[in-house]
Formats: C-alpha cells, structure tokens, sequence
C-alpha cells in the first residue's frame, strides 16, 4: 500500500519544564518513536502562536502536537490554562475550515511520563500517517 | 550575518552508535551562516570545552551549535564554554540529538537523517539570536511580614536572626494573632500562651525587629530587592513611646460598655484598653468610636490618671514609606460569620457558640475566668454538643460556606471535647461529624484518646436543624452509621466554624499583583515545588493565608518562607532571567490583554508621548515590562494581537525559522 | 460584421476555446460576476461589471518574476515565466477596454515591463457595449462612449444574438476562425441597440459630470486644497478602491523563501497603504490624507500630465460601490471642481 | 415610538456644539444616490443642515474613528451611535483605545439598516432612488419603473439578525432604548457545522478565493485597531501584500479571526463592506459561538472591563480534543 510508503512531517512544540523534558525521558529509557517527529522547545506551551501552527503547515507539516505540563502543573502556574482556551478555538475553526482534525493535537505529559511521551507520539504519527498529506493547508512554494 | 561553528558530539557511542556524527557536520558545514563544522568524542569534557572555545577564537565565531544531549543536561555548561572564549552565552543553541534522537532511533540512515534535521534547526535559531545580557537589580535588605501572628512572628525571628531588618506590620493593636486566643494546643495540650508569649517577647526585643501594631500596608511599587511600601499608622492617641502600660487608664476609664473583641465580645473592656496582659507592644490604645473625649470632647480622664502623659488626643494617622527587598504575607484566617446559618441558631441563642468563643470560655484569661459556663445564664452545661464541619466542604451551600476543608476542626473539637471531660467529668459531650481527618504527628492517638479515654460520644453525622426550646437546646441530627434520626437536648453547642482568609488579604494581594484562587487564599507559585512563594517573585507566603494550617505546620511554612526571604537578602545584586518578554513600544495599542495573562504582574502601561507625523506628538498607552518579574513564559505574546510582545531569546522569529528549518 | 445567434453562443465558445484559453464574465452570487477560464457549459453573465476588472488577465494580482535556487553555497536563477499562450477575453465593457491604453502607457513604454507586453500581445479583447449602464456609470466623463467601445471585436448583445465587428487584425483573425458558428449580417441591430444605449447614457445620473477642471498640469491647483482634509477624513485606508480599479497599476516586488531557495514575485499594492513604497526612512506619505490625495491627484493630474492630457480614470463606478465608505472619485471631482460648494 | 429623523438629531447635535459640550461630531453625510452614505465630521449646524442624513443607509460605525480623533486635541468629540454600535464602543474603552471623557455619546435607535446589494440583487443595476415607507422600501429603476420590496427582506444580514437594540453605552439617548435580542445569527454557522469536512473546506476553499486582499474587512473592524497589522509588519515573518496563495489567503483570514476571537462584537462590518461578497462574520461568528458554548455566553463589549475569554481561563475548561469532536454525534 502507498499510505505506508508516506511518512508524515510531524512538528512538536514542547515546554521546557514538563513535554520536553518528559521526551528526554522517553530517550533515557530508549522508548522508541518515529524519527519523523521532531521536537522544538518552548519555556511554556502557552509561547505557541497559531501562528506557529500554521506556518508549519504552509511549511510543509501533515502534523502538529503541542505537549506541556498537566493543567494545574504549570511551571508559570497558568500557561497552559491559556493554551487550552487558544487550542481549543484554533482547532475547532481548523474543523470548521474543514483541516483534517487528527492533523493538530494538544497533549499533556508530564516530566515523567517518558513511556507517554513516546506513545503519544506513535498514535499521533499513526493517526497523521492515515490521514496523508498535508494538502488543505499547503503552501506549494515551500516544496519546491 | 553570523559566523557559525557546529560541533557535533559523539557522546562515545551514546551518540555516535546511532548517528553518523562526521556525516551530519559535514551536511551541517553547508547550512547559511556556517563557517567551522567539529566533531569530537566528548564535547562536555574538558577537551572538547577547549576545542570549542579555541574555534570560537580562530573562526570569530558569533554563534554556536552544538549537537549533543538534552539542553536540559548541558546548555548551561555550553553557554559558560562561550562565555570563557568571549561570546555572549546565550549566542549558543544546542541540537539535542542523543535523548530525541540517537536513544530513540536505531537506523543509522534514519538517525542521521533526523540529527541533520535538528542541527539545521538549531542553525536557523543561532542565525536570528541575539547577545543576550541578564539584567541586575540590587536588593534592599529589609523585609516586611504583613501580619503579627504566629506565622508572622515566626518569620520575622528567622529572618532577624540571620540578620536582616524586618519589619512587622499588625493591624491589631498587639501582635500574637489568633494563637494569643486559644487556651490549650493540640496534640499536646500545652498552653498556648505559654509558647507564645516569649516569642512575642523575643520580638519586641529584638534589635533587627520593628513592630508597626495598629497598622497596615496601603500601597505597594515596585518589585522583588526593590519594594516601596507606604503603611499606615493609625492613630492610637496613646505616644506608644512614652506609654508603659501600666494599665492605670484602662482601669479609670468612665467607658465601660465596649464589647472586648479579644474576647470575642463576651465581656466588654474600656475605650482605652490593652487587649490582654501580655500584648506586644504593651501600650494601651484609644477606641475612637467609644471614646467619649473624641466624640464630644468632654472626659478626659485617661489623660488625667496617666502619670507618663503619654495621652495624646490629637494624635493623627501616620504615613510611614519604607523600601524592603522581600515582602511576606501573613495575613492569618478567621473564623466565618455564622449569621447565616439560620438552622444552628446560633443568632438565636446565646448558648450556640464557635469553637473560637469555646476557647475564650476555657481560658483561664478569657471572660469566665476559665469556668465553662452558659453564656445565657451562667449556669454549668451539662450537656455539650459539638458541631464540626459548619460552613467548610460545603460545595451545596457555596453562598455561607467554603468547599474546602477548614483543616484543624476535628483536632480543636476533640481538644475541647478532652478538656471538657477532663474538667468536668460529669458532662456529658457529644461530637458530630462527617469524617474525623487527623493527619498529623500524634493526631490520631490524640483523638482515640478523647473517644475511647474520655468518653466522648462520636456520631458520624450531619446536624440538621438546632432549636432552643425552653433553657435547654434540642438537637436534630441524623446517625448515618445506625441509620436513624436522632432528637437530643444540649445545654451548650459549640459549632466548629469553617476558617476563612483574613478580609485584608485581597486587597493585599492586588497591592502586591500576588494572585489568589476564588477562596482568596494566596496561590502558591508552585503548589508542589515552590509552595511559600507567591508566583509574584519577591513576595512570600507565610501562614493561614496560603491555605488552613495549624500551629505546627504553621510555624514550619513561616521557617520556610523565611529561609527563601533569607536567601533572597542574601544576595547583593538580582541577576535576572534575560529570556523575558519585551514590548515594541512603537507597535503597541495598550490594549491590556497581555496584562491580563501575565501571571506575575510583570507588565504594567504608561501613557508616552510619541512623535507623529507632520510635527505633531501623539500621547499612547504602551506596555512595559519589568523584567525583573518576568519569568519568560511567553504567554503574552500570544496574547498580543499585534504582535508587538516578543520573548527574547525565544522570539517568534526564531520559533518561525525552526519550524522552516524542520519542515523543508 | 458577423452574427451568432444567442442559441450558438456556447458553441462560439467551445470553438474559440478550443484553439486559446477563453476568459468571460460569469455570475458568481447575486447579481455579482467575475472573469472566469471558460469550461465547456459555462454561462455567460449579464451583469455589467465584473467585481474585479479584467485587468487581471494582463497585470494579475501575484505573478512570479523568477525564481533562485539554491544548494549548498551556490545560487542558481531560474526564469520561470509562461505567459505566452494566446487567450481570448470575451465581454470586456468599453470603460475596461479603455483601461489598457492606461496601463500600456505606464508598462509598454521604456523600459518595457516584458510580462505585461507578452500577455498584450497573446491577448484579444473582444468587447462588449453596454446594453444598461448603471447609476454609478460616468465614462463620458472621460470621453468614453459605452455604445462604441474599443477593442480587437466590438460585440452588441441583443436580444436573439451577438453581432461581432472585428476591429484590429487580431480580430479579423479571429473572427476568420469563428466562420462556422456566425453568419454575415448587415449590423443594423446593432446599430438599433448602439442609439437606444445613446439615449440612455444621456439620462445616467452622472451624464453630466465633467473633468475640465483637471488634468495637465494642475497640481498647483489642487495640491493643497483644504477639501482633501475632509474628503480623506474617513477613508480607512484599506486597498479596496486600489484593487477593483481597471487602472491602478502599482505593485510590489517581493521575495517568498521557498523549500531551497527564494521565489521573487509581484504582487499588487496600494497607495492607500500605509506600507506603500517604505523605504528605510518611512513611506514618504505619512498621513492619510497624504496616501489619499496621491491616489486621485494621479488619476486626475498626474497621469495627464504625463500622458498627453489622459485621464487615469476610466469611469467604470467600481470604486463606488464597492468603497466601505462610500467614498470615491466622483465625490472628489465634485468637491475640488466646486459643484459640491455651491 | 416617534420616528426619530435626521432634523432631531442636527438640533441635538447644533445645541451640543454651542454650548460648548463638543466641538466637533461624527455623521454620516448624504452621497450622490441614495445609497452611499459617508461618514464624516462636522463642525457646524450648517454643514449639518447641508449634508447631515439619518435613513436606512446610515449602517457606518463611528467607534473606531474616535482612536485617532481623541488624540488629536483637549475638545469633546461627539459622535452618534446605535445600539450595536455602543457595543465596539465600549469594547474599545475596555482595551484603552480612548479616553471616554473625550467623548459625548448620543445613542441613536436603529430598525435595521438596508442592503443596497441586496436591492441590486433583486432589481439589477440602475437605481435611480430608494426610498423607504413603513416596512416597505421603494425603488425607482432606470429601466423597470417604480418596485417595491419588504424591507425586511433587504436588510443587512447582521440587521436581519440583529442580537441587540439596546445601547449599552451613552451619555444621552434620543428616543427609546431597546431590548437585547434573540437571534438566529448562529443557524448559518451551524448549518456549516453540520456539513461534512469537505464540504465545508469546499465551501471555504470558494469564498476565501475571492479574496484580494484589500484589507477593507479588517481596516473597517473596530476591533482591529493595532499600530500595525502583523500583516503589515515585515518583521512579523506573516507580512503579506496579496494572497499569493490559497494558504495565505487562509492564513490571513484565521488569523484575523483569532486575533479578534473574544474581542469581535459581531457588528458585521466586515461582511458589509468586502467588496467580493465573502461572508467573513461566519467565521467571527463561530469562535463567538464556540467561546458560548465553551466557556459561557460572553457578549464583547457589552460591559465596559470585561475580561475576554482568551485572556481568561477556569481550571476546568474543555480540552481542545473535547472542543473538536463537539459538533460530531
């Protein structure tokens, strides 16, 4: 089948205090995840602009996870309270606009939960992989 | 343009085992603006350290890379290499390809692959860094506890002891707070004013120490090593140092029909009045409400019998500027009104009472000179019914209770109830509750004894309704675990009422940008890891205010918040995060949403004058920062529709060049 | 002049399309239309203006100029263009046609902009008289006759058929190729249809409109009048008028950082833009009223001043209704020309 | 309740300017047809009597105006608003955009404003005058003759679902206020919602491609009134002149959206004044009926201070996978 041949572009944005290092974690205890997935880090998940997002899909991602600390376990107390507002209306319009949903996701994981980072990033690749490419928020520019 | 240098680590075989390391410096040599590409075995040791710092010197190198472990493991290292060889420490941006990389991938195709990838991003951030400098503030080495009982007593002794000034702010007249009214501690039954009291001593004489009594904070600027705090003292008509607290006036006084609040209003004092024997500082003080020489200007009489002259009717409310470089918290608790639980009738009858009145009964000081009696009529109760949880988890009855849990309810319940027995045998005390939750050193013991030892009746159960019916009291209330209704007559009902943050707490927490949770107790800035901290830095938590507590947890929070005030004065100078949020002032509308989202009150606007065009000036509310607050999360600069907030070192720039960097 | 009765206008299509892409107007939503590529069953729209001009076909809002590409160090150009085949644009009113002069005079002359000259020469305008002006009509203003217009094929519409008069060698050309779907006719229809829009025209709200008062060498005259306060008082600034404008033609040259390595593409802009030819010392007009003025100083002084005397207006009436705030060219020429004042 | 004509409204404002209140006011000024309303300020009754003009075209909202006229001087500006209106007023005093004792407020009541695309839709081009009776607007053509139509039937789409007649900010209010109203404004989001994802990425796909990118959408928001767009900005790394793409053209107006989600008083400017008829309020419209049904009913603007729900949170908020699957049955 083609769809296995396609290996999705999958960009995470982590917070420093808790996804990050919950992915270094991950790699201490050799959990393996799809080397598709590629990590930049922020001090908090509330740093991530849709803008962000977006721009990796004009860039060429078929996927983008944000990961930081459990609500309530915010390194700056609130951030991520704030991220869940943002990513909950961004999502639901990327819905309404009709973008694939399995394409954005927000996840908490903790400092940790290695084996939960390294999970979460396989049933995402998964669910992106499923999904194809990235083709309703493309920039063709950017593949040439 | 940067000039670059890459080094990639092998890490011994962590690395190198999974990822072709000569490989990736090689593809990395031809990423924009790299001038060296390196590998090298150990990259963190000392001769790898050398290599870096010898190719920042040859090549000039503006920026590093270095593609090794977790920036969580060694960014700091990398940033002081840099630093030694004369760059800025934060031109350095690490490719972390060990942890999300070589550990995780076993294709070494796939591994490299990835590792070319993450060096790629981490060039393309290092292209758009910036020399970053830390900002330094100095520390006024002062420190301010708001609030003089317990909690704050015990902080300010810390701290004084290491050898910093502090300073008290009360608002009472004498410090000791809510400890100074209890008669016996849990769960050893010592006095408590016997284990207060020398400390209220110590304070008082305690160089280092000032006590503002009668006092409080009226406005707050500034930030953490550079608090300016104006507190008010009210005037006590008394000269505080004149006054020697003889007592003589408070004696004389023709005023005599002031409710005493000391005791809870059980018994009055004089309009001049010390509020008990051993107050700090020993100073008597007017009420002016009561006091008929400054109502109508007639009496007098205090001015008369004091010997000292230290009677002064003209004394006006004192306006006091002071700089600290740490501020603490302190505010304590109290009780909740009962007003509103009609179905206790505690309104109605003088023989429902709180546990905190129960306490004043059994002191020895107290109103009763320590004879538990009917407060209605004076006579011994027999029959003594005590209520716990009134008004704490309450989630149904959010509008007169508290959904949390007061905490030290079932401990003082079953302390009185002992005490009760202990003194009066023939009482008879029963005990209602909803769970007995006793988790504390000897707390448990503590309470089978007053079960099992005193005889003290336990019924798992709510109270439902209490009405006085003739002298005596009846009790409607259901037994969950006999699964009946229960009718029983009291003679006396002690309510464990739910405790609530002190009413100057919030406007205290708005002076202070501290933040509050909805029960307005202060939150913490990590309620795990940083729990004396508020999220505000600089001001510390001490005490009842953050949440119930008692004595010993108490006590053990303000040694704490001290050792973090401690720390804090310790140092000269305040060297800041330098990765704070900034705002473009030429960008900015004002607009307050990143004020809004700021969880440390970092920003704060001015109204500037800009030039516009054609010679005209132009007046704009604009952000600022105080990046000694700021702790860069970033959170404004999503809220910011403009655009004009950016985090530096974290700039949306260089978040925008990784994800280019990625997915191409 | 040749004739296809209304029942073969499709097949006149599918023959010229089949031979160059074909562009005509068709109805979008409500009473709005826009130059769509033709596609076999499309219908031709009546509606009088198209919401953009067909300006686009020859000057597109975005159009790629080259690209860079690059590996490891080095940088490779790459010329990209493709604007070379022949297309059709069928139904362009006379005001529009009159456009191109406008913009030929800005991109055909020294040096001549190659991407604009190679789509005037692979382009055939075929135009269309204006059975109903609207209200917001006034090309007599600037000497244009919507019963006559120019173009490589003038076509009546009436009400059983299309009467086509070539005009230019392309047209004939054209036309030559379109011989199985028309027939010869005498024109006299069309002649009929072209007085009925005369005397229409006269009655238009705007007929009587003039622009006398502009043109060539004006400026002084108008520069600092103190109407520009007050006419640019609410204008926002957006590129509304700009971009719906068969004439405008200025645009910005900007470089898109693709995959490996960097497109370079125009794209339209505005003088109503604030960003409006930044240079690092600011944009040389600072307020609105400054961006503003500019906008109709060129259409009314300094084009004719540059061109023999030519209007940059075309009196197409787009800026009027489609202005967020109502606010256009006909307000200004009445408040600086004193018609307003009285 | 008497029809409160545009006479009413220049003695208002003519007894303001002369004792001294304002100095100047915002009205709307007649054009050359019936239909293109300007607005404008005027200094005096006279260039009221002149040019002033209260009808059924009068849909421009003067809120955003008042950011730049405010700073110019120390004088009072008056300006006339209508119930929808007050509400970008008051959602800009709540952002410090100005200084409300700069300005006097006079509410105004609104029984909905025309659509004069909606009458060209009906009737074609050539209108020589609109002119409205009752619940009737009467349209003279120049080819068909007189016609008329319900004014209901060719009020703006934000009047015909209009979510307020009350004026929640004025300093005087001439005639009755209103109620807030129950609208239908939420069936057309929904109807999308109920669409299948391609559907409505079809649907999307074809309106967003009309755009131009004039800006006129976001240049007439009351709630865009940022120094600088980041769509201006070259060094916001989003700058962009034209949609050279589908993308950008996404891009642009997501962002837009989100920028003004929980600030957007839905005042339907932005639908009114697109020149290609993209009917932008629907995406305004979905994050104002998301951040509802999320977070609870919250009206922008309605009270001056209020703080918008993405500058706000509750340790309980739904996840953003709870938020997506929503809509799904």
């Amino acid at each position: 089948m083609q769809v296995n041949e396609f290996k999705p572009k999958i960009v995470a944005f982590c917070c420093n205090w808790c996804s990050y290092a919950g992915a270094d974690l991950a790699g201490s205890n050799r959990l393996a995840y799809p080397a598709e997935v590629k990590v930049i880090r922020v001090p908090c998940s509330c740093r991530v602009n849709p803008m962000f997002i977006l721009r990796a899909f004009q860039r060429g991602a078929d996927g983008v996870i944000i990961c930081g600390c459990h609500p309530g376990d915010c390194h700056y107390t609130s951030g991520n309270y704030y991220t869940r507002r943002r990513m909950a209306l961004l999502f639901s319009m990327l819905d309404y606009l009709g973008i694939e949903k399995g394409r954005t996701r927000v996840e908490w994981v903790s400092a940790a939960e290695g084996a939960k980072f390294a999970q979460t990033m396989n049933d995402f690749v998964q669910t992106v992989t499923a999904l194809g490419e990235n083709k309703r928020l493309e920039d063709l520019r950017c593949k040439k | 343009m940067q000039r670059i240098g890459v080094f990639v680590c092998w890490c011994g075989s962590n690395i190198a085992g999974t990822v072709d390391v000569k490989a990736v410096a090689e593809a990395l040599k031809n990423e924009p603006g790299v001038v060296h590409s390196a590998n090298y075995q150990y990259m963190c040791s000392q001769a790898g350290q050398e290599l870096i710092k010898d190719a920042i010197k040859e090549h000039k190198l503006t920026g590093i890379v270095v593609c090794s472990c977790s920036p969580r493991m060694h960014e700091g290292t990398f940033r002081k290499t840099a630093e030694a060889a004369g760059l800025n420490p934060y031109m350095v941006e690490i490719a972390n390809i060990r942890e999300q990389c070589s550990w995780i991938h076993k294709d070494i195709a796939e591994g490299t692959e990835k590792a070319i990838v993450l060096g790629r991003t981490a060039i393309a951030k290092v292209n758009l860094n910036a020399p970053l400098m830390a900002g330094e503030s100095p520390v006024t080495k002062r420190a301010l506890v708001i609030g003089g009982g317990i909690a704050g007593i015990q902080t300010a002794l810390d701290i004084a002891d290491a050898g910093f000034e502090v300073d008290i702010v009360e608002t009472k007249p004498t410090i000791g707070g809510k400890m100074a009214q209890l008669d016996k501690t849990f769960p050893t039954l010592d006095c408590a004013a016997c284990i207060l009291t020398p400390k209220m001593v110590d304070v008082a004489q305690h160089e280092k120490i000032k006590i503002y009594s009668y006092s409080e904070v009226v406005d707050v600027r500034g930030f953490v090593g550079n608090f300016e705090v104006t507190i008010k003292k009210r005037a006590r008509f008394v000269k505080e140092d004149i006054c020697t607290g003889c007592g003589l006036c408070t004696e004389k006084c023709p005023q005599k029909k002031v409710p005493n609040e000391f005791n809870l209003g059980m018994d009055n004092r004089r309009a001049i009045y010390i509020p008990f024997a051993q107050a700090v500082p020993k100073v008597a003080t007017i009420d002016p409400n009561y006091c008929t020489m400054l109502k109508t200007g007639k009496c007098g009489v205090c001015a008369k019998v004091c010997t000292a002259n230290a009677i002064d009717y003209t004394q006006k409310d004192e306006f006091i500027d002071q700089k600290y470089g740490a501020i603490v918290a302190a505010t304590g608790f109290n009780p909740i009104s009962m007003e509103k639980f009609d179905e206790f009738a505690y309104s109605q009858s003088k023989d429902v009472i709180t546990s905190l009145e129960f306490e004043r009964l059994m002191n020895a000081a107290g109103p009763t000179a320590g004879k538990l009696v009917r407060p209605s009529d004076g006579k011994h109760p027999q029959k003594i019914v005590f209520v716990q949880c009134v008004g704490s988890r309450c989630a149904a009855c959010a509008e007169k209770g508290k959904e949390y849990c007061s905490k030290i309810c079932c401990m003082y319940t079953a302390k009185h109830a002992m005490l009760t027995r202990d003194k009066y045998p023939d009482t008879d005390v029963t005990v209602f509750y909803i769970d007995v939750r006793t988790p504390g050193k000897n707390f448990d013991e503590f309470y089978r004894r007053a079960a099992e030892e005193y005889g003290v009746h336990y019924i798992k159960g709510m109270v439902g309704k209490i009405s006085p019916e003739g002298d005596k009291l009846m009790v409607r209330a259901s037994d969950l675990l006999a699964n009946k209704q229960i009718n029983m007559e009291a003679d006396l009902v002690v309510l464990a009422a739910a405790i609530e943050p002190d009413k100057s707490a919030r406007p205290l927490a708005t002076m202070l940008t501290a933040s509050m949770d909805t029960n307005d107790f202060f939150t913490e800035a990590h309620p795990k890891l940083r729990p004396v901290e508020s999220p505000t830095a600089g001001v510390f938590l001490s005490g009842c205010c953050q949440g119930p507590k008692d004595i010993p947890e108490t006590v053990s929070q303000a040694g704490a918040a001290a050792a973090k005030v401690i720390g804090l004065l310790a140092k000269d100078k305040l060297k800041g995060n330098p990765c704070v949020a900034h705002s473009d002032e030429m960008m900015c509308n004002g607009c307050s949403s990143c004020e809004k989202v700021c969880p440390y009150g970092a920003i704060t606007y001015e109204d500037k004058e800009f030039r516009g065009p054609n010679r005209t000036t132009l007046i704009r509310r604009i952000a600022k920062v105080n990046e000694a607050i700021c702790q860069g999360c970033g959170c404004c600069t999503v809220a910011c529709p403009s655009g004009a907030m950016d985090l530096k070192g974290f700039a949306s720039k260089q978040i925008m060049a990784e994800v280019d960097a990625i997915c191409k | 002049m040749r004739k296809c009765l209304l029942q073969n206008q499709n097949k006149l299509f599918d023959q010229i399309s089949s031979f160059a892409s074909l562009y005509i107007p068709v109805e979008t939503t409500g009473g709005n239309a826009s130059f769509k590529k033709y596609e076999q069953g499309m219908v031709m729209s009546d509606v009088l203006k198209t919401d953009r001009s067909p300006k686009d076909l020859f000057f597109p809002q975005t159009e790629n100029l080259m690209e860079f590409k690059t590996s490891g160090k080095n940088i490779e150009v790459i010329d990209n263009r493709k604007e070379s085949e022949d297309f059709v644009v069928f139904g362009v009113r006379g005001c529009d046609v009159k456009s191109f002069e406008v913009l030929d005079r800005v991109f055909l002359v020294e040096p001549v902009d190659t991407y604009y000259a190679t789509r005037r020469e692979h382009g055939i305008i075929v135009s269309m008289a204006c059975g109903r002006p609207a209200e917001t009509c006034f090309c007599q203003t600037f000497g244009i006759d919507a019963s006559a217009p120019e173009g490589d094929i003038v076509c009546y519409k009436t009400e059983d058929a299309l009467y086509l008069d070539a005009k230019t060698e392309k047209g004939k050309n054209l036309l030559s190729k379109l011989a199985d779907v028309t027939e010869e006719s005498d024109g006299k229809e069309a002649l009929k249809q072209k007085e009925q829009i005369k005397t229409v025209l006269a009655k238009l709200p705007l007929a009587n409109l003039k622009a006398d008062s502009f043109g060539k060498d004006k400026t002084k005259e108008f520069f600092d009048a103190p109407e520009w306060q007050i006419l640019s008082k609410s204008c926002l600034g957006c590129g509304t008028c700009t971009f719906v404008c068969p004439t405008c033609q200025c645009y910005d040259i900007k470089d898109f950082k693709t995959k490996d390595g960097v497109q370079r593409f125009r794209c339209w802009d505005s003088c109503m833009y604030s960003e409006f030819t930044k240079m690092s010392a600011g944009q040389p007009r600072l307020t609105q009223l400054e961006r503003f003025r500019q906008r109709f100083m060129h259409k009314l002084v300094y084009y004719p001043t540059n061109n023999d005397g030519l209007f940059s207006c075309v009196g197409c009436g787009r800026c009027i209704s489609k202005c967020p705030i109502s606010m256009n060219i006909v307000k200004v020429m009445k408040a600086l020309g004193g018609i307003d004042n009285e | 309740m008497q029809k409160i004509n545009r006479e009413v409204l220049i003695n208002k404002a003519n007894e303001l300017l002369s004792n001294g209140t304002i100095n100047r006011v915002f009205g709307w000024e007649k054009g050359d047809f019936s239909y293109d309303v300007t607005p404008t300020i005027y200094f005096t009754a006279d260039q009221m009597n002149k040019k002033f003009i209260f009808d059924d075209f009068c849909g421009a909202n003067f809120s955003k105006y008042l950011v730049a006229e405010t700073k110019k001087d120390q004088n009072k500006v008056g300006v006339f608003l209508k119930p929808c209106d007050t509400y970008s007023f008051n959602q800009l005093l709540t952002e410090h955009r100005f200084d409300k004792e700069k300005v006097y407020a006079i509410g105004v009541p609104c029984d909905g404003m025309v659509d004069e695309k909606k009458i060209k839709a009906f009737f074609g081009e050539g209108i020589s005058s609109i002119t409205s009776e009752g619940d009737e607007i009467i349209v003279d053509t120049l080819y068909d003759g007189v016609k008329k139509v319900k004014k209901a039937d060719v009020l703006q789409e934000r009047c015909q679902n209009c979510k307020s007649k009350k004026h929640v900010y004025y300093d005087e209010l001439i005639g009755e206020d209103g109620e807030v109203l129950d609208s239908n404004r939420f069936d057309e989001v929904e109807k999308l919602e109920k669409m299948t994802a391609d559907e409505r990425f079809a649907f999307w796909q074809n309106e967003l491609s009309k755009c131009i990118r004039c800006n006129a959408c976001r240049d007439v928001c009351p709630a865009c009134t940022c120094e600088k767009c980041v769509f201006n900005n070259p060094n916001s790394g989003v700058e962009n002149k034209s949609p050279a793409n589908e993308f950008e053209e996404k891009m642009f107006h997501i962002i837009r959206a989100f920028h003004v989600a929980g600030r957007c008083t839905d005042c339907g400017e932005c639908s009114r004044v697109c020149p290609q008829g993209i009917p932008l309020h629907l995406l305004n419209r979905k994050f104002i009926k998301d951040i509802n049904s999320f977070y609870g009913n919250y009206q922008a603007g309605e009270q001056e201070g209020s703080r918008a729900p993405l500058t706000n949170y509750t340790k309980e908020d739904l996840e953003p996978s709870e938020a997506v699957n929503k809509g799904d049955n």
